[in-house]
């Protein structure tokens, strides 16, 4: 089993949880746990991909991996809002939720 | 003439603009009669049977012919007449400058649709004739006003929605033909979807005119709202719709069963109005009943020329069109000077000018039922004509009984009856002398006996028939109005209300975190699933 | 061994990638994320993708985890749930994920034979720019327009966590107080490790050139002794309407943007370096960098600035 | 390793700076915004946004006169390896647009996000100019770039900039729609960078043209574009995935919200299209296409009932852009790929013509509804009553959006409203033929449903604020440009289909 | 010789990380875990570093060396504070 198909299984199964964990958990901090969590996974992928195209002397594509790092970054500042969001929504609200009680506020 | 075109529409929706500013707000409104001036000039210039056409660029097209020319002037006439009401009435009321805008709005497409040579302009203008009468209807009105207002758009935003799917289908199935309506409609036989375009034309217009069973809403549209803006929306926004299927039937293509079948429709529709018209306690629902009656005898007159392929039915159907503009809106400008005692004289007149409906002798009306003839003169429909004009005595009887009987208005609306009186005694000299410019025959053919037999004995049973209803004390069941169309509507509204409510649920549901992001991934999966199977190999 | 070792590790991935999905306590699902990120980075040497590893470690876990921990921390409390979801929707929930995870699993199978590969590409063309590192290579020369837009990102992240400071509290500083009172023994390490840290930050973003490291990784170690130093209450975070603070931000981005239009001038296309003067230029572009995304980082964990006097 | 492919290189043309300048210029606004501490914000935001409108102009005119896209490589590294910037004419379109009702939207801001003369640089002045800076350079971004990360990036960058625009007024539903829409936009661009990872890892390449021509319906294709496109679905907010679109739009500020529901939105929504028909054209199964068209059409049906039934002026008008959104997706099924071509083109226009009479018809509502707010206190659409005699203009600006929503002649939707109703017709789609027609009806209703509360006298013990008639005419006028769209001829547009080979 | 050192202090260390490891997950309250703990950032980690000292050249022993250090040092002062946070609000 090459480390190419095994980081892909598992690169595949994170995607897998993180979907489910992102629709069933209700707290919107577990949310974005998922959420980092399928990020996280969707660059493992693309590593694997870099991985398999190894050539020309170097261990993985470059330039795959140079993505994955900008898109390490951008995931970053994803969740720095989201946790400045919730914070936020946590001392306004007392309870940081994104679930509406009501349809339509009155 | 192209400025007197683009005067006619645009000086009303400008003097709409007007209304913007607290200062000409006044002026606007005294000035409401002036407004379809140059509509009555344009009608002067075209009813004499030519033709002409303006195509402005882009695909704008007018076309002014003979039978939008005679709707046009009868219309302008009677807006300018119900204008000047208007003003008077208007004086020192809140909420003017609303009246003022809905009012301004209805009377640019209302005149405009006649005019309008091609799907663009005519879909636009009609909608203009047909929206803003909501504002009309449910002016400084309660609860009622408003639910007939809602009523009466709903009608018309179902109309739209079907004429603009016929329009579309006209122009698919015309490729290279452009937007003007008269090449189009001229390539409508040959298109697959003949029947399905004609079918949607005559539903999308006959609920404008109220064809049985669309026309609930009429009589709830006709018995809400200030009487000005009745004698308007019966007497000219409801042409929009015989304009319509003027000009969007084939009727130069003989199409016997399409013909048949609006015939018989419009038939129906106007035995069901005269009868059902009897019912009726509010002389504004008597008055509705009667447009459904007449509108339904002038559809009835052009299924029959769509069955023989005479051209010629859109011209005769506008000039009898002509003479129930102006008497209808008089009859209902005459019900808003209730507040003072209507004379004898005055209801003499008022009748004789409603018999016209059925065809007196002498009236313009005669003229128009004579006009008829040519199409309906097989044995089974000029019965059935002639039955509906006794059905009409009958029930404008009913109608002067009911407006003699009537009790002081509660809230009198105060008309001058100056107003009323212009519209019906133009009437029947304006027919009179644009007959034979219509039917090419002189008008001294209208006083021949056998003619005048033929005119006067409808009348005569139907005034028997009255009288002897009278005289026994009939009571006729008591409808309300709109009777199953009403019912239709009511249970229309509730279930469109269960509907929409569903539907918001089902939105909230959609909504939640859960469901939306479980939906997601499912939709991932059915596309990339849908993808591999049917993909491209 | 090497297989095995590989085996373990993803079913570890697995395993504590899961765990942090079902975890009930929040803290707990954090703290496990956290492990989860280091047991990643490991995954990115397996793939000899050290630079992604370095920025995992880094950002990913450190960073990322900094600022859950911070969150799990004071919404600890929030366990009501508004909406109870059924168990027959938590199973349709399972397929349905199982059903992507197999679908991706599955296509490990059918990705088209041939690796491709743009490896000697970005060798071929490495040498112009002088650098030794190709990933560095593809982000400030081939795919330098990326990671331009990358700092305009992360100026909005901050952008995003300012707006949600109370009007009152604007002008303020950032409100990051883990401890009520100074930390005495956090103060000691506050003041001993920093010194050490910004010797390393320098290091990596100056070895970034050649060989795995660079401003992202060196800033995200300055960061972490600003924070320490910040949270242990050794220094205060300035203010953010602070203009030497405003400064340091942008910086990294003025800098990159300037040596951007230099290029129109010489030699003529927008972020293509004059030759010869690439690596100078990058170098000079890394430093201004380093500095603005270690504050920026900084502040974004710090969060929306506070009243002054607020708990 | 496979050989790459040799592709056409795409070479800078004359001009093609613009497009580099297009997306910079506004950043380097930002980022001078951010140091200046607030200093002279609202002049360097127009200053950059004027440029931007300049810029744009130039670029529709210089595609317009060599009938060919503009194109720049950007630091002379040519795809795969670097990055190239390309606008065909659809892009030059989008881009005046855009800057066209960027400014609009920043003018009608003026007076609300000022800085406070002699305090400290105030939260809401400098948040709100710097997002909307950005989303003018990520927007332009999104219609010029053609590479697949880029792009990435750009959506990303949207998003973030749309964020604070909606949380900015900071109660705890505006927050709670915030916090939505970020959680459920992330969770959409990692789809859609997964779909990237896919593509990448079949061809090695992530530009657009590079892509389109070496494309092969294999496996991780097919399974790539569909990642791709759900993730731009939830990008876009289209029906069921619509769930964070009208807590957000309706909590902006009026003029925030107009370029969220006007432009934000289309990014993504650009994006799609120009994946559909550029990249994927040989990809695109009817059975996908309509599976999009349905969604398309139940959100037009609901998103109008829904709207119908609001109490919320600003709910009412987001929940109408959720319905307008629907109409757009129509495209994807009546321009099919073996159509005729005279009916894929009309389809084709309609498309864009709807998007664009929406963004303005859109904008200048969001700013009437706005003005309603301010003049009456309140957006209850029950207690509209008397806006029409205090603030009549405001009352035509909605009128006139709204003639152009419910697809009446002459507007820009009802162009676009005819031309998908003559594609649908045509090629015998007529479920989607009668969904056009009904929520042309549905939105007549809502429209007309406002309209009567804003023309009633006014409740009782209500009191009136005046407003400025600057603010006014800006809703106006941008709600006219939707209706003079519609003195356009109803054919297809030859300027929409300059670089592309439909 | 630096081999057989190398095999011995390493396995002697990994020895110290999986009792460590137990005692983490076994032992009852923070503080008892953190007794655990402190033993192999100490003790283990400095096996290891020092088993693996032999094998590599001056500058890389020196780096690892560092590392130790930077641990004992960190790992001192986070357990410092981990205790008193502890002690001060007991177990969540």
């Amino acid at each position: 089993m090459s480390p190419v198909l095994l980081f892909w299984l598992a690169g595949s199964g994170l995607i897998g949880l993180s979907v489910y964990g992102l629709i069933v958990n209700p707290h919107p901090l577990c949310k974005l746990l998922a959420l980092n969590l399928l990020g996280s996974g969707v660059f493992l992928l693309f590593g694997v991909i870099a991985r398999r195209g190894a050539s020309a002397g170097l261990g993985g594509d470059p330039v795959p991996q140079a993505l994955v790092i900008t898109g390490i970054v951008v995931a970053f500042s994803a969740t720095a809002i989201a946790v400045a969001l919730l914070l936020r929504l946590h001392s306004e609200a007392g309870e940081a939720s994104i679930d509406e009680e009501e349809d339509g506020q009155p | 003439m192209i400025f007197a075109i683009m005067a006619m529409i645009l000086l009303p929706l400008a003097m709409a603009l007007l209304l913007l500013s607290p200062a000409l707000r006044p002026v606007v409104v005294r000035g409401l009669g002036l407004a379809p001036l140059p509509a009555l000039l344009l009608a002067a210039a075209a009813c004499g049977g030519s033709v002409s056409a303006f195509t402005f660029p882009g695909a704008w097209r007018y076309v002014l012919d003979q039978p939008g020319a005679l709707m046009l002037g009868a219309c302008a006439l009677l807006w300018i007449i119900a204008g000047f009401a208007a003003s008077t009435w208007l004086a020192g009321r809140g909420g003017r400058g609303r009246f003022a805008l809905w009012w301004l709005l209805t009377l640019s497409g209302s005149l405009g649709v006649f005019v309008a040579g091609d799907v663009v302009s005519f879909y636009a203008l009609y909608a203009l004739a047909s929206l803003p009468a909501y504002g009309l209807i449910a002016f400084d009105g309660g609860e009622a006003e408003r639910r007939a207002g809602r009523v009466t758009i709903a009608a018309a935003l179902i109309g739209e929605g079907l004429i603009l799917a016929a329009l579309v289908l006209l122009v698919v199935h015309a490729p290279g033909q452009g937007l003007a309506i008269t090449p189009l409609v001229a390539a409508l036989p040959s298109s697959p979807y003949c029947g399905v375009i004609v079918a949607l034309v005559v539903i999308g217009f006959g609920l404008k005119i109220g064809l049985a069973p669309l026309h609930g809403w009429m009589p709830m549209s006709y018995a809400a709202g200030p009487l000005v803006a009745t004698a308007v929306l019966s007497g000219a926004t409801s042409k929009a719709g015989l304009i319509g299927l003027i000009r969007f039937l084939p009727l130069g293509e003989a199409m016997p069963v399409a013909g048949g079948i609006i015939l018989a429709a419009g038939l129906i529709s106007a035995l069901y109005g005269a009868l059902l018209g009897l019912t009726q306690t509010n002389p504004r629902s008597v008055l509705a009943y009667s447009s459904i009656s007449q509108l339904g005898q002038m559809a009835a007159v052009l299924g029959a020329g769509l069955a023989a392929g005479a051209r010629e039915a859109g011209v005769i159907v506008a000039f009898y069109a002509v003479y129930h503009v102006l008497i209808k809106g008089g009859l209902f400008l005459m019900l808003g000077t209730q507040g003072r005692r209507i004379a004898a004289w005055q209801l003499g007149l008022a009748g004789f000018a409603a018999l016209g409906f059925a065809g007196l002798p002498f009236t313009g009306g005669a003229l128009g039922k004579l006009a008829f003839k040519d199409l309906t003169a097989s044995g089974a429909t000029s019965m059935l004509f002639s039955l509906a004009a006794v059905g009409s005595t009958v029930l404008v009887l009913h109608f002067l009984r009911l407006v003699r009987a009537a009790a002081q208005d509660p809230k009198p609306q105060l008309l001058s009856p100056a107003a009323w009186i212009a519209a019906v005694i133009a009437a029947t000299p304006l027919q009179w002398s644009l007959f034979a410019a219509v039917t090419g025959a002189s008008a001294n053919s209208a006083l021949r006996p056998e003619v005048l037999f033929d005119l006067a004995w409808p009348v005569a049973a139907g005034a028997a028939l009255g009288w002897a209803l009278a005289a026994a004390g009939t009571q006729l069941p008591q409808l309300p109005p709109g009777d199953i169309g009403a019912r239709l509507i009511a249970a229309l509204e509730r279930q469109a209300g269960r509907l929409a409510s569903a539907v918001v649920r089902a939105e909230t549901q959609a909504h939640q975190w859960p469901v939306s992001t479980l939906t997601l991934a499912a939709a991932l999966i059915l596309f990339v699933a849908l993808q591999t199977v049917f993909g491209p190999r | 061994m090497e297989t095995a070792f590989d085996i373990v590790l993803a079913l570890l991935l697995l395993g504590v990638g899961g765990w942090s999905v079902i975890a009930r306590n929040m803290m707990t699902a954090v703290i496990v994320f956290i492990a989860y990120g280091l047991l990643l980075s490991l995954a990115w040497v397996r793939l000899h993708a050290i630079d992604v590893s370095l920025t995992e470690a880094a950002i990913g876990s450190g960073a990322t985890g900094l600022l859950m921990v911070i969150a799990a921390h004071k919404v600890a409390g929030d366990t009501k749930r508004v909406v109870q979801l059924s168990r027959g929707f938590h199973a349709l929930a399972a397929v349905f994920a199982a059903l992507v995870a197999i679908g991706i699993a599955a296509l490990a199978f059918v990705l088209p034979g041939e690796p491709v590969s743009l490896a000697a590409p970005v060798l071929a063309r490495l040498p112009e720019s002088g650098l030794g590192n190709p990933v560095a290579g593809v982000l400030f020369v081939f795919r330098s327009f990326d990671t331009l837009l990358e700092k305009v990102v992360l100026l909005l992240a901050l952008t995003g966590v300012w707006a949600l400071a109370r009007d009152e509290d604007w002008g303020g500083v950032p409100g990051l107080r883990l401890f009520p009172e100074r930390h005495s023994v956090l103060g000691l390490l506050a003041r001993t490790l920093p010194p050490i840290g910004f010797v390393f930050a320098i290091y990596m973003t100056w070895a970034g050139a050649d060989v795995p490291g660079g401003a992202f990784q060196g800033g995200t170690v300055l960061a972490a002794m600003w924070i320490l130093v910040m949270v242990a209450g050794v220094r205060k975070a300035p203010r953010v309407s602070s203009p030497l603070l405003r400064l340091a931000i942008v910086t990294g981005p003025v800098v990159f943007l300037l040596i951007g239009f230099l290029g129109f001038l010489t030699p003529g296309a927008f972020l293509a370096y004059p030759e010869g003067f690439a690596k100078p230029l990058i170098v000079a572009m890394e430093i201004a960098l380093t500095l603005s995304i270690a504050v920026i980082l900084g502040l974004l964990i710090a969060g929306p600035p506070k009243g002054e006097d607020a708990p | 390793m496979m050989p790459l492919q040799a592709l056409a290189v795409t070479e800078t043309t004359p001009g093609g700076a613009l497009l580099v300048l297009g997306i910079v210029m506004t950043a380097v606004a930002l980022v001078g915004l951010i140091g200046l501490g607030g200093r002279g914000a609202r002049a360097i935001v127009i200053a950059a946004l004027l440029f931007q409108l300049y810029v744009s102009v130039r670029v529709a005119l210089m595609v317009a006169g060599t009938q060919s896209p503009l194109a720049y490589v950007v630091g002379g590294f040519h795809p795969p390896l670097g990055i190239t910037l390309r606008a065909d004419g659809i892009s030059a379109l989008m881009m005046v647009v855009s800057a066209a009702i960027f400014l609009g939207a920043a003018a009608f801001a003026w007076k609300d996000f000022a800085q406070p003369k002699g305090k400290p640089e105030s939260r809401a002045s400098l948040i709100f100019w710097t997002a909307l800076l950005a989303m003018a350079s990520a927007l332009n971004l999104l219609f010029t770039s053609s590479d697949l990360f880029n792009l990435y990036v750009g959506i990303e960058l949207l998003t973030f900039a749309a964020i604070p625009v909606a949380a900015i007024k900071g109660g705890a539903d505006t927050l709670r729609a915030a916090l939505r829409y970020l959680l459920f936009a992330v969770f959409g661009s990692m789809l859609y960078l997964f779909g990237i990872v896919l593509l990448y890892g079949a061809y090695g390449t992530l530009d657009i043209s590079g892509l389109a021509a070496q494309l092969q319906p294999n496996a991780a294709t097919l399974t790539a574009a569909g990642f791709v496109t759900v993730g731009l679905l939830a990008k876009t907010a289209l029906f069921p995935f619509h769930l964070w679109l009208p807590p957000a739009h309706a909590g902006a500020p009026a003029a925030g919200s107009a370029v969220l529901s006007a432009l934000v939105v289309k990014g993504s929504l650009f994006l799609l299209m120009r994946l559909w028909f550029d990249t994927f054209p040989t990809l695109r199964e009817p059975a996908d296409m309509q599976l999009l068209a349905l969604f398309g059409a139940l959100a037009v049906i609901v998103g109008s009932i829904t709207a119908l039934r609001q109490q919320r002026l600003k709910l009412l008008v987001a929940y109408s852009t959720v319905a307008q959104i629907g109409y757009m997706f129509f495209v994807f099924t009546l321009a099919p790929k073996d159509a005729g071509a005279l009916i894929a083109e009309t389809a084709w226009t309609g498309a864009w013509t709807q998007v664009v009479a929406h963004a303005f018809a859109k904008a200048g509502m969001f700013l009437a509804a706005g003005l309603a707010a301010e003049v009456l206190g309140h957006d209850r659409i029950r207690d509209l009553g008397g806006l029409s005699s205090r603030a009549p203009l405001v009352v035509l600006a909605f009128a006139l959006s709204g003639l152009s929503l419910m697809g009446l002649p002459p507007s820009g939707g009802f162009n676009a409203k005819f031309m998908l109703l003559v594609a649908a017709l045509a090629e015998g789609h007529w479920a989607w033929g009668a969904v056009i027609i009904a929520g042309g009806m549905l939105a007549g209703a809502y429209v007309f449903g406002v309209l009567a509360r804003m023309m009633a006298e006014p409740a009782a013990g209500a009191s009136l604020k005046a407003v400025g008639h600057g603010r006014q005419w800006i809703a106006l006028g941008l709600s006219a440009v939707a209706v003079l769209m519609g003195l356009l001829p109803l054919e297809p547009i030859a300027f929409l289909a300059i670089g592309r080979a439909l | 010789m630096a081999d057989l050192f190398t095999i011995l202090a390493v396995t002697a260390g990994a020895v110290l990380f999986l009792a460590g490891t137990v005692g983490l997950l076994r032992f009852p309250g923070t503080l008892a875990r953190l007794h655990a703990l402190t033993k192999v950032d100490n003790l283990g980690l400095g096996l290891v570093v020092l088993g693996l000292m032999p094998q590599m050249g001056l500058l890389a022993a020196a780096k690892m060396l560092a590392v130790w250090l930077l641990v004992q040092f960190s790992g001192a002062i986070v357990t410092q504070i981990l205790a008193r946070s502890a002690r001060g609000e007991g177990e969540r």
